[in-house]
């Protein structure tokens, strides 16, 4: 029977739409907090894309193993990034992606 | 004990911030130091002796039991580790003095420290996941120290880097993922094996797209070097060297050439892209330094410049372009870290970065003028120093390949690379003394003695150039010109 | 005879003049008293080796060319002639150049002058040749230095580069004929000339150039009026007075007849073309001139003229005409130019309406100008008379009848411009600002009064030259059988060309006199007349304006070529590297540090663009 | 002492010697002075104990292989040891002029080392047998050229140094770009293994512009005037002696000693020769500065050297290889006589000084004798070299270049009489004295050796012969 | 249960497009929450409990956390200045997306059909993780020193004003 969970092509469908609107927001948005929520919504797709993809594969254990590893830097990246837009904001006031071009040329 | 390459510095990295509570500048200095000169000591005689004696993977054994970590040691990774312990020893030897006013230099050592291990696991790993894992350690801990002088610039210069980056390595993780789903392994032996025996070409291509963005970010390859010049100048000096110097060519060049190389194959269409993005790096690199007037920028943009020069070497796929790949890699390491140790010398004797508030420093500041003088004209390729033999090789590589276009605007670019060096020496060194830089004084002793340490390594490889290729690039680019037959065979475990 | 002894009269000068400078100022005479020695034993040595006439001298020099020298009938007639200028005009300088505040060099230089000459003179490869040749131009160069004139500098590199333009000319040309004959040896090539066709022409005309440039035909002649004026007497009684036309002459002959066969040629015309024009301009220059210096100057020119015109007719008669010519000039001028020096030192100036009446005062050398005037302007019997006579013979017989007419209206003016010098200068009335002066002294009396009597003996007893100096000159011409013995009919007043010169000579009069009448008895604007003819004042405006002076347009077109040059290729190459490559640069710069703006979605956004870029391309690239 | 030893501390004792100068400095600057003499003096000495061999017509190549046809050969021929007792000898002279030229400035110890490093990378690049190393040299002469151009450190001196830097680097690498192309026809970088080989034109073309850019030949020339900000003794060294040969020496024994060239080059090389000549004396002409009309003289002059080479006639050669050596005499001695004149004039521009000789009668002399050489006016030396490369030219069948480059020795008549007119001569407009006696010392040791060299010709033309027939193989 | 899956993969995006659209920073955080929430369910079909156990707490969990005290740090009043336009076009280019998305893994499915592993992986995720994947286990040591200096060296008091 057909299975809708195995089926690869899908879950990497959903996955890309994840990684899409991640970048949308990225391009568009200009809150700092947002930009990181994009992040975290493309890693959404990531870890999507992982887990469906060993599961179609029959590798789900090993799949796991690096979906949480993945997380772990996920979760770093983001606590990193959460200290840099707080310091930001200490020195700005401001948390707008626009205002960030004092280094160009 | 392969292990130590990766152990020592993250056990360092673990107790430091406790050392200082204890001792805040001796004990922090000196355990950096001897950490990092053990292991350049270690490769040099450890590990390149294990290398000499055969080739290929090692796996960790703990109590006579193996153990699933492996360790592809061989004549590359040895290779890469040389390099990273050989800067890295004299940007620690740097930082005693020079992060001083900078605060906390347990935390600071310590990011640095799980840095320098990140970058050796990386070096040392034979699982795709893994190189993901070990880029992410010492991307962190980069962005931690990019940041670390907490004034507006580091802070939007690290959070840009973060953004782009974790874009990037999603996309890299993404293309492990589907690389993982087609061969179900991770280890590089058995993707190459996969990949030969396999008509996958269309997924290659998207992964290899994927690989090439993530890598290529980290490597600053144009479009993907935006991030460069704000980090790398923002950061503190000794930093700045180790980004530039190491960090951009272990996790992107080594990385990339690993995976390309010794994975994938150097396919034409793959040799032509890396060919293409690194002419467009050099030139875009150089020709954008040219107007630069912040010191440490414009030798951010020249980093770009430069890592095109080795992406374009090893992906025309040649021995002697591959061979001078390498060199360049160590070389430019070398010379460009020398440079950011200097920028942050003036920077640290005069308080600005601006060349045109410098001028005539090279009578206040021999030392440092003459060092500058010696990485400007290695990064510049101008003999007789080391990296005009690495440059070369490339274009002797580069020709043999029958890419007389791409050889010839790489030689150009090294002219428009000379014109601003001579831009910073004029600017900055070179010149009649400003009045009001009367009271500028030379660095301290650390300072200066591990700048002028680099700059003799520099003028002694290049000197005795045909030892140092013999001794070590020879056996890395063995390795790298046996191509995805070299994975097959050796990383197999 | 030891041929090394042909090194004597290059070396002997050489430490004479080396021994010149060195003598300290404050032994004053022991300079004079070795000049005088040195010449004098110089001319015995000549004068021996004159009667040896045969010699040949080779000594390693190079690797591959020896330094050669050959003496022979033709060298050693002139070298024998050099020793004696240089003789007299060391014993001339005793007086004149005494209180000379640079005297020290002027010996030095002269007896380089005299070495160099030497050399030249016997030298026998291309290489020693031009060594000699050469380094003649040095010594030319410092001699007119030492002039004290505020254009003395100017004259002197005016000097230094027309004969540097004729003598480069000339290296050229015999590096052609070196190509064509494959020898540097020049008694190699008189045994086989070459025939002036093609390339050899070509050859033949630069060499030409460097013979006419030394002997200072036109139009390389614009140094020495200036010269006149600018550098010391001697110096140019020596120079382009005797010097200078010899080497010129003695090249001249051997290039048109040792090493080039040019009889009936096109390069014998050129010759006698050369040769008349420089005849009929000099002497219409010579006219008209103000100053007495400088009209001898002119005639200096004038008189090449008729050297050149014998040598150029390639025939016999014409060439022992030019020789003879120029022998004779060398004696007529000299005497001239020393007539000047003498009037010069004791009235202070050349320039004829300031002087007049001086034959009271200096009857001496009234006598003397008289008498060399006389050879000048070939008056029966004297030497001046018998050389002009074989030139225009020697032009009447090749066919171009032009040639000779040339050589006639010369002889007209000639006597007319000299008719006005002495009659400005000797006779008419004193000038009031001229006091009374005495008699020259003896130094300058004596070699006058010689030159004066040689001009009477060569012309009257004209076989003594004939038989001792041209006849065996005459032997290198291979058309043996050929009557060589001119001296019948050298003084022979009935034939038609000896008459029509006596007629010129009346015209010539007629000329002056007809002057004088019209310039209100003032002597020294007797030549008014001829100055304002019609197209002739045109012409002698335009000379005025230095139009013709080939250094003053050359100096302009060269000037104008250099500023072109520098403007239209030097400059723009600079501003290309300093320009165009900076703002090229500069101009890529700024619009790339105009895209790195700063904004996070605009660096991703490249990130994203080149992902999908490279995709696309390696998708394609793989299909 | 044997060959291979006297050639290596040729090289090296000058190399090695100026990095202890900065240490000697530290000592005192009298012994730095003497010390830098003293390398100067060992330096000319090694190049003179190799004439003997030289003298026998042997060539010797010795040294070792490193990696990939980088191999560190040196090779001792006629031509070598020429080169090197020339740059060597004028070298030695100018480093003693310096004594008294640059007592007062700042930076000595810099400019000493650059110096001997100068003269040492020459030695160095006139004995290599090997393209690379050749380049190598051929760049640490211009690092020391960049710092020596911008030796007072004004914002001028500085702009002029790196266009100097960068001009001349430009055109080594693509000089190195042609070497590599050969490389990829020979696999050798040695030129004794490759000797006769036919290169394509474009390699020739990418030589050409290294050694055009080297030897300021036209179109790449104008950094050499404009590097005449440098101290004298440096723009001496630069501009006369040993610089612009490198370009010149390595035309010689890259084009004429190892490679065969395409017929079209042969032909051409020559006609830009001439062009380069004539353009810069030209330039000449116009300028008003002492020390760019100088280097434009030289730019003049090397195009007559590289007509001599190129024309591919033996007499032509030993021309050209004779040129190095007059030329380097004379253009020194007018260098040096022009410093003299701005030490102690403080200006350059030759509308504002006059009537010199009456207060520097030596250095006017001097300035005199050197011009006559530059121009080739026996007894002098440059008039052997210069006759010699005409006569070659004209051998060769290219009468008009012979024409043209004669006219050129006129314009270097004019202009260097226009010099030598409105600074020594004419009503005195600047009060100054005669130079010191070092520096008077050298102006006269380099005027009478022009006049020696020209009278003795016989010795070095027995030199350059021997390189000749080396060079081309054959006998004269 | 396949409904329940599809419900769940249409639950994250949603809550994913909610979570970039809110101006309020704390209901975008709050959102993501929710999407990771629907996130764990899906891994939990997928047979991948220890990675659903982990996005619920990690993710859900501490990295929403990490967000609300940003967000109360920044005071959350920096959400002005967001045009209106990226949320209005942002459903055109969401269909649009979607549109190339399906065509493209219609045309990847064709091309290359989706087929399992003969030999799926057999053993307990215990084993898996700590055998096969140790090395990636000091590398989560690296990257837990790394994240935990980061955070301290950008929150430490520095002892001198530079």
């Amino acid at each position: 029977m057909y299975n809708l969970m195995n089926d690869w092509y899908l879950n990497l469908a959903f996955s890309a739409l994840l990684i899409f609107i991640g970048l949308y927001c990225l391009l568009s948005m200009r809150n700092l907090i947002k930009l990181l929520i994009a992040v975290e919504v493309i890693a959404k797709g990531i870890t999507l894309a992982l887990i469906a993809t060993s599961n179609a594969r029959g590798f789900i254990l090993t799949g796991q193993s690096l979906v949480i590893t993945f997380i772990v830097i996920e979760v770093s990246v983001v606590a990193v990034a959460l200290a840099i837009i707080i310091n930001l904001y200490r020195h700005t006031g401001s948390l707008d992606v626009k205002k960030l071009t004092k280094l160009k040329g | 004990m392969v292990v130590l390459f990766i152990f020592i510095p993250f056990i360092l990295a673990a107790i430091l911030p406790l050392i200082e509570k204890v001792s805040k500048r001796f004990l922090p200095d000196l355990l950096t130091n001897a950490g990092i000169l053990f292991l350049l000591v270690y490769t040099m005689t450890f590990g390149y002796k294990l290398v000499a004696t055969n080739t290929g993977i090692r796996q960790l054994e703990w109590f006579a039991q193996p153990l699933n970590i492996t360790f592809a040691l061989d004549g590359f990774s040895l290779f890469m580790l040389f390099a990273i312990y050989l800067l890295s020893f004299g940007v620690t030897l740097f930082s005693i003095d020079y992060m001083e006013h900078y605060g906390s230099k347990g935390i600071f050592y310590a990011l640095f420290m799980i840095m320098v291990g990140g970058m050796s696991g990386l070096v040392l790993a034979t699982d795709l996941f893994t190189i993901y894992v070990f880029l992410e350690v010492s991307a962190i801990s980069s962005y931690g120290l990019v940041a670390y002088g907490l004034k507006h610039d580091e802070l939007e210069a690290s959070f840009k880097y973060l953004m782009l980056s974790a874009v990037a390595t999603a996309f890299l993780l993404l293309g492990i993922g589907l690389i993982f789903g087609i061969t179900g392994s991770l280890k590089l032996g058995d993707i190459a094996d996969k990949f030969s025996a396999h008509d996958l070409k269309f997924v290659i291509g998207i992964c290899t797209g994927f690989f090439i963005f993530g890598f290529g970010l980290k490597a600053a390859l144009v479009p993907f070097h935006s991030w460069l010049p704000d980090a790398h100048p923002s950061a503190p000096a000794p930093i700045s060297a180790m980004l530039s110097g190491l960090l951009i060519k272990v996790s992107g060049v080594y990385a990339l050439t690993r995976i390309f190389l010794n994975v994938f194959g150097l396919t034409p269409a793959l040799s032509t892209i890396l060919m293409y993005l690194g002419i467009v790096s050099i030139l875009v690199g150089a020709i954008i330094a040219l107007g630069q007037t912040d010191f440490k920028r414009m030798l951010a943009y020249s980093s770009i410049s430069q890592v095109g020069y080795i992406i374009l070497g090893f992906g025309a796929g040649t021995p002697l372009a591959i061979m001078g790949a390498l060199f360049h890699i160590l070389n430019h390491a070398l010379a460009k870290g020398l440079l950011f140790l200097n920028s942050g010398s003036v920077e640290h004797a005069t308080g600005t970065r601006e060349l045109d508030k410098m001028g005539g420093l090279a009578k206040k500041m021999p030392i440092t003028a003459a060092t500058t003088v010696v990485g400007s004209l290695s990064v510049a390729g101008v003999p007789p120093l080391n990296g005009f033999w690495s440059k070369l090789l490339i274009i002797i590589g580069l020709l043999q390949a029958k890419a007389y276009g791409f050889a010839f605007i790489a030689v150009l670019a090294s002219i428009i690379t000379l014109w601003y060096y001579i831009i910073i020496q004029r600017r900055a060194f070179f010149g009649k003394l400003k009045d009001t830089l009367k009271d500028v004084k030379e660095v301290p002793f650390w300072m200066a003695l591990s700048t002028v340490l680099i700059a003799l390594v520099c003028i002694i490889i290049g000197v005795s150039f045909w030892v140092f290729i013999a001794k070590w690039i020879t056996p890395a680019a063995n390795i790298l010109e046996m191509g995805a037959k070299y994975a097959r065979i050796f990383l197999r475990i | 005879m030891n041929p090394a002894n042909l090194l004597i009269p290059i070396i002997l000068p050489v430490i004479v003049a080396i021994i010149a400078i060195l003598i300290p100022r404050s032994i004053k005479g022991l300079r004079e008293f070795l000049a005088i020695i040195g010449g004098a034993i110089l001319i015995y040595v000549a004068w021996l080796l004159f009667d040896y006439k045969n010699l040949n001298y080779s000594s390693q020099w190079l690797d591959w060319l020896n330094f050669d020298l050959r003496l022979y009938n033709f060298s050693a007639f002139s070298l024998l002639w050099i020793n004696i200028f240089g003789f007299l005009i060391s014993l001339y300088s005793y007086i004149k150049m005494k209180d000379h505040p640079r005297v020290a060099e002027y010996y030095c230089y002269i007896y380089l002058t005299i070495a160099f000459a030497n050399g030249a003179i016997l030298a026998d490869n291309f290489m020693v040749l031009l060594f000699f040749w050469e380094g003649l131009l040095l010594t030319l160069y410092a001699l007119i230095t030492l002039g004290n004139t505020a254009n003395t500098q100017a004259t002197a590199t005016k000097a230094f580069i027309i004969n540097g333009l004729c003598d480069f000319s000339m290296i050229l040309g015999i590096g052609i004929l070196w190509k064509i004959t494959g020898t540097p040896s020049l008694s190699e090539i008189a045994h086989n000339p070459v025939r002036p066709e093609g390339l050899a022409l070509l050859s033949f005309i630069m060499i030409m150039i460097g013979a006419l440039g030394k002997g200072g035909s036109m139009p390389f002649h614009t140094w020495i009026p200036d010269a006149a004026i600018d550098a010391p007497v001697s110096v140019m009684a020596f120079l382009p007075g005797a010097l200078e036309k010899l080497l010129g002459i003695f090249l001249l002959t051997r290039v048109s007849v040792e090493w080039f066969a040019i009889k009936g040629t096109p390069a014998s015309i050129i010759l006698m073309i050369i040769g008349s024009i420089t005849i009929v301009f000099a002497v219409l220059m010579a006219l008209i001139q103000k100053d007495y210096k400088k009209l001898l100057s002119f005639h200096a020119i004038s008189q090449y003229g008729y050297m050149v015109l014998g040598i150029g007719t390639a025939l016999p008669i014409g060439i022992i005409g030019g020789i003879f010519h120029m022998l004779n000039n060398a004696i007529y001028k000299s005497g001239l130019f020393m007539v000047a020096g003498a009037v010069e030192h004791r009235t202070g100036t050349t320039e004829m309406k300031r002087l007049g009446g001086l034959k009271e005062d200096m009857p001496i050398t009234a006598l003397c100008y008289l008498i060399l005037a006389a050879a000048i302007s070939g008056i029966w019997p004297l030497n001046g008379f018998v050389s002009k006579e074989l030139v225009i013979h020697g032009a009447y017989e090749t066919g171009f009848v032009i040639f000779a007419i040339a050589g006639w209206v010369g002889a007209i003016f000639t006597f007319v411009s000299f008719l006005k010098a002495g009659h400005s200068i000797f006779l008419g009335p004193r000038n009031k600002e001229i006091p009374k002066v005495k008699e020259a002294e003896s130094p300058f009396i004596i070699p006058m009064v010689v030159l004066a009597v040689i001009c009477i003996i060569f012309g009257v007893y004209n076989y003594l030259p004939f038989k001792y100096f041209f006849e065996p000159i005459l032997e290198m011409q291979h058309e043996v059988g050929v009557h060589h013995d001119f001296s019948g009919h050298a003084l022979d007043l009935v034939n038609p060309v000896a008459g029509v010169s006596l007629f010129m000579l009346l015209i010539g009069l007629t000329i002056h006199l007809y002057g004088w009448n019209k310039a209100e008895k003032k002597a020294s604007m007797a030549s008014e007349v001829i100055h304002r003819l019609p197209i002739l004042s045109t012409l002698y405006d335009w000379s005025e304006a230095r139009f013709f002076d080939l250094y003053e347009q050359g100096i302009k077109f060269l000037k104008g070529l250099a500023h072109i040059l520098y403007v239209a290729i030097d400059r723009p190459i600079d501003y290309f590297y300093e320009k165009t490559v900076t703002i090229t640069g500069n101009t890529f710069t700024k619009i790339l540090q105009y895209a790195h703006n700063g904004h996070y979605a605009n660096y991703l956004a490249w990130c994203i663009a080149g992902l999908v870029l490279i995709v696309y391309v390696l998708l394609s690239l793989v299909k | 002492m044997n060959i291979e030893t006297i050639t290596i501390l040729a090289v090296f004792v000058p190399i090695i010697g100026s990095l202890t100068i900065p240490v000697a400095g530290l000592i005192s600057k009298s012994f730095r002075s003497v010390w830098s003499v003293l390398l100067g003096l060992a330096t000319a000495l090694f190049p003179l104990l190799l004439i003997p061999f030289a003298l026998s017509g042997n060539s010797h190549i010795f040294g070792r292989s490193l990696i990939m046809g980088m191999d560190f050969y040196l090779i001792v021929d006629g031509l070598s040891v020429f080169m090197s007792i020339v740059s060597s000898f004028i070298g030695m002279l100018i480093v003693l002029y310096s004594i008294g030229y640059v007592s007062h400035d700042e930076n000595q110890s810099e400019y000493y080392l650059m110096v001997l490093l100068f003269i040492g990378s020459m030695m160095g690049l006139v004995y290599s047998a090997n393209l690379i190393f050749m380049y190598l040299f051929w760049e640490i002469t211009a690092i020391c050229s960049w710092r020596l151009v911008g030796f007072y450190r004004d914002k001028i001196h500085i702009l002029r140094a790196d266009k100097t830097f960068l001009v001349t680097f430009g055109g080594a690498v693509f000089m190195l770009f042609g070497f590599i192309q050969i490389y990829g026809y020979t696999n050798s970088f040695n030129v004794f293994d490759m000797r006769g080989t036919l290169i394509p034109g474009s390699a020739v073309l990418l030589i050409l512009i290294g050694m055009f850019a080297k030897s300021a030949t036209v179109p790449i020339q104008t950094w050499l005037p404009d590097a005449g900000v440098a101290p004298s003794t440096v723009t001496a060294l630069l501009h006369a002696a040993v610089l612009v040969k490198i370009g010149v020496y390595a035309y010689a024994r890259i084009f004429n000693y190892t490679f065969a060239m395409p017929q079209a080059w042969q032909v051409a090389i020559p006609i830009l020769a001439v062009i380069s000549s004539i353009v810069a004396a030209g330039a000449a002409t116009v300028e008003n500065d002492l020390k760019r009309i100088l280097a434009y003289s030289t730019v003049s002059q090397i195009g007559y050297i590289f007509l001599g080479l190129s024309v591919m006639e033996p007499t032509a050669i030993t021309g050209a290889i004779l040129y190095l050596l007059m030329h380097g005499l004379a253009k020194a001695g007018l260098f040096l006589c022009a410093g003299i004149i701005e030490h102690n004039t403080h200006t350059k521009d030759i509308r504002q000084l006059g009537g010199l000789i009456k207060t520097m009668p030596i250095t006017a002399v001097a300035f005199l004798i050197s011009a006559f050489s530059v121009i080739g006016i026996p007894p002098l030396g440059g008039f052997f070299s210069k006759f010699m490369v005409i006569l070659g030219t004209v051998k060769s069948g290219n009468l008009w270049l012979a024409a043209v480059a004669l006219f050129t020795a006129v314009m270097t008549a004019f202009y260097l009489f226009r010099v030598f007119n409105m600074v020594f001569l004419g009503e005195a407009k600047v009060t100054a004295k005669e130079g010191t006696n070092s520096m008077l010392f050298v102006v006269v040791v380099l005027a009478i050796l022009s006049v020696l060299a020209g009278i003795f010709i016989a010795y070095p033309m027995k030199l350059a012969q021997i390189a000749t027939t080396q060079i081309l193989r054959i006998g004269l | 249960m396949q409904i329940l899956y599809l419900i769940s993969l249409i639950g994250i995006i949603l809550f994913s497009v909610l979570a970039i659209l809110f101006k309020d920073l704390l209901k975008a955080a709050l959102s993501l929450m929710g999407a990771s929430v629907f996130l764990a369910v899906v891994f939990f079909m997928l047979k991948a409990p220890y990675a659903g156990v982990f996005e619920i707490s990690v993710v859900a969990g501490l990295i929403t956390v990490l967000f609300v005290s940003t967000i109360g740090l920044t005071r959350g009043d920096a959400n002005g200045g967001e045009s209106r336009l990226s949320g209005i076009i942002f459903p055109l280019f969401f269909i649009w997306f979607v549109i190339i998305d399906i065509l493209i893994m219609y045309a990847l499915l064709n091309q290359y059909p989706a087929t399992t592993s003969a030999n799926p992986e057999s053993g307990t995720f215990g084993q898996a993780f700590w055998q096969k994947r140790t090395f990636d286990l000091i590398g989560q040591i690296g990257i837990i020193f790394a994240g935990v200096f980061s955070v301290l060296a950008l929150f430490r008091k520095k002892d001198k004003d530079v």
